[in-house]
C-alpha cells in the first residue's frame, strides 16, 4: 500500500512517489494506492493546465491495474471537498475501515 | 506597524497557528504555495474570522493548479496575479514568511 | 504609482520543491515590471543545492536573463553541502556572495523577503 | 496484524494526527528524531492514553541530546538503546513512518 | 528579530540560524533573538554531550551583546517544560506581549 | 535470541538534516550485532545529495566501514538532482542501484524500513 500524503507542486517529490508505484507494478505487486491528507489535492483537475502536472501521473497508474485506488473521505471532509470534483476514478475509505485495511497489508509505503 | 504575514504552511500546522498567533488589526495574510489552500477550508477561515481588520489574499496561479479557484469560502479574500501578489509583499515594510 | 523600492531576496528552500522558489520568480516578475531595484538573490542553505544542474536552476538561470536579476550564493553554505566552490560564476550563472556582504545591502533595502 | 509505527513527526502536526488515526489495539508506537519530544508532552501522552493496548517507546539518544532524559511524562513509556530500538523496529512485519 | 522555530538536531540549520544572527550582530544591528515553538528545545541542556552540540552555539550571542534574549512562554507551557531548566539566561515573554513586539522591529528573520 | 531478520533501508531525507539517517545508522549497528543481514541501503530522493561531500556522508562511509553494509543510490534521483552518475562509485563509495532492482530485493527481504 502506498500512502500519498504529501501536497502538489513539489514536482519532484510526486514523481518519486509516482516511480515507486510503477516499480511496485512492475514487479507484479497487488498494489494499493491511498490519497490522505495533503494528498487530496492530487486528485483535484486544476483550473488550467500548469507548466507540469505531475499529479495526472497518478492517473496513469489506473490503466497499470492498480489493485485498488482509494481516497480517504475525512481528509476531503476536513478541506471541504467534495467526491464529484475528482478527476480520478477513486473509492472513498473512512478513516477508520482504512486503518483496518493497513493491517491486511504486506508493506506500507 | 502592520505586517505582511507570507503564509505556506497549511491548516492544522503549528507554522499556522503560529501565523495566527502573531496577526494583529490592519495584517495583512497571503497565502502561498501549499498554503493556498488555506482559502478554500472553512476550519482555516473560520480561525482567521475571529480577526479583525485584516486583509486575506492568495497568489491566484496556486491555487489554480491545484482546482481551487472556484472553491474560496470567503468573498472577501483577495485572488491576486503576480503584480498583486509583489504590491501586497511590499505594501508593508515588515513581512514573515511562516513555513 | 507606488515609488521604486529595492528588494533583497533570500532563498532558503532545496530547489527539488520549488515551490517557494516559484513565488520569489513571480516576485521578481513584477518588481521588474513596477521598475523596482532587485537586489542579488541570495540562494542559501539547501538554496545552495541550486548549483547543481536541475529544472529549477533553467528556471533562475532563464529568470535572470529576461529580467537582468543578480544571482548570488554562499560559499560557505554551498561547501557545507559537498558543493564545489568553483562552479560559482560564470559557468551557472550563479556568483559567490557570502552571507555577511549579502545581509550588509539587503539590510539597506527597502524590503527584505526570505522565501 | 499489529503494525510498528516510526514517528519523526511532532506533536500538533498533521502527521502525528494521522500517526494516532493508524494506531489500533498491539502496535507499537516509536518515537525518534524530532518526535522523540512526544513523550514528554501531557498534550501527546493524552491523545495517546485513549487507545488501548499499545506500546510506547523512545528513542533515549534522541531525548539526551535534547535535555529531555529526566522529563518523561509516563512510566510506561520504554526508553530504548540501539538494540531496543532494532527490536522495536523490526518486531512487526508492517510499519510505516510519520513525518 | 530573529524567530528560531525550528528543532534541534537539524545541525545544519541551526547552524545557518546561528550564522545569520552573527553576520547581523557583525553588521551593528540591535538582534532581539526569540525562541519559539519547537525551536525552545535548544534552549535545553543535553543529558549528555552529544557529538556536535551546535545549539550551544546560542550561548555565545550573548556575549556578542544581544539586544534581547527572549523565549515565548506559552511554547515552554504547550511541551510542559519549566524555565528553571534552561542552560541560557532568557527573558520570558507571553505570545500576546511578542505579537506586539514584531511591529517594533525593521526587520523579522 | 529471535532468528536473523533480512532488512532492507530507503532513505529519502537530504543529508543537511540527517535526523532520520541517523535513525538509519543505529538501527543497521544494532542489525549487524544481532547477525541480521542488511540488504543494500537505497539512498532515493533528496537522500542523493548524500552523494556530496558532507558530514553526512562521511558518517555513512564510516558506518560502511565498520559494519559492511552496502550503501547504493538511485542513478534517476542522483540526476534529476544535477549530480553526476560518475560519482557512484569506488570514488564515493555509493554505489548505483536504481529503484526497481533495489525494489526487487527489499520486496523479498523479512523487514523494509522506509526514513
Amino acid at each position: 500500500m502506498l500512502m500519498v500524503d504529501h501536497p502538489p507542486r513539489d514536482a519532484c517529490r510526486t514523481r518519486e512517489q509516482l516511480d515507486l508505484a510503477l516499480a511496485a507494478l512492475a514487479l507484479e505487486q497487488l498494489v494499493t494506492v491511498v490519497f490522505i491528507g495533503e494528498g487530496v489535492y492530487h486528485c483535484l483537475p486544476p483550473d488550467r493546465r500548469p507548466d507540469s502536472d505531475v499529479s495526472a501521473g497518478f492517473g496513469s497508474l489506473e490503466l497499470y491495474d492498480v489493485d485498488r485506488f482509494l481516497i480517504e473521505e475525512d481528509s476531503l471532509l476536513e478541506r471541504d471537498l467534495g467526491r464529484e470534483k475528482l478527476r480520478f476514478d477513486l473509492e472513498p475509505i473512512s478513516r477508520h475501515a482504512l486503518r483496518d485495511l493497513i493491517r491486511e497489508q504486506d508493506l506500507l509505503l | 506597524m502592520s505586517v505582511t504575514h507570507l503564509i505556506f504552511a497549511t491548516p492544522r500546522t503549528p507554522g499556522f497557528r503560529q501565523a495566527l498567533a502573531a496577526v494583529s488589526t490592519g495584517d495583512r495574510l497571503l497565502f502561498m504555495g501549499h498554503g493556498a489552500c488555506a482559502v478554500t477550508r472553512t476550519d482555516a477561515l473560520t480561525a482567521i474570522g475571529d480577526l479583525e481588520d485584516i486583509h486575506v489574499g492568495v497568489y491566484g496561479p496556486d491555487l489554480e493548479s491545484r482546482g481551487l479557484l472556484g472553491k474560496i469560502a470567503d468573498e472577501a479574500v483577495m485572488v491576486l496575479d503576480e503584480d498583486g501578489l509583489l504590491a501586497w509583499m511590499t505594501a508593508n515594510r515588515l513581512n514573515r514568511t511562516w513555513q | 504609482m507606488t515609488p521604486a523600492l529595492s528588494l533583497a531576496i533570500l532563498l532558503s528552500e532545496g530547489p527539488a520543491e520549488d515551490v517557494r522558489g516559484s513565488i520569489a520568480r513571480a516576485t521578481i516578475r513584477a518588481a521588474v515590471r513596477a521598475t523596482h531595484r532587485v537586489l542579488p538573490v541570495l540562494f542559501y542553505s539547501d538554496a545552495a543545492y541550486t548549483l547543481l544542474p536541475c529544472p529549477a536552476r533553467d528556471r533562475w538561470l532563464q529568470l535572470a536573463d529576461a529580467t537582468g536579476a543578480t544571482l548570488v550564493a554562499c560559499p560557505a553554505a554551498a561547501e557545507r553541502r559537498g558543493i564545489s566552490v568553483e562552479t560559482l560564476g560564470p559557468d551557472t550563472g550563479i556568483y559567490p556572495m557570502g552571507l555577511p556582504a549579502w545581509l550588509g545591502q539587503a539590510l539597506a533595502a527597502d524590503r527584505l523577503l526570505r522565501l
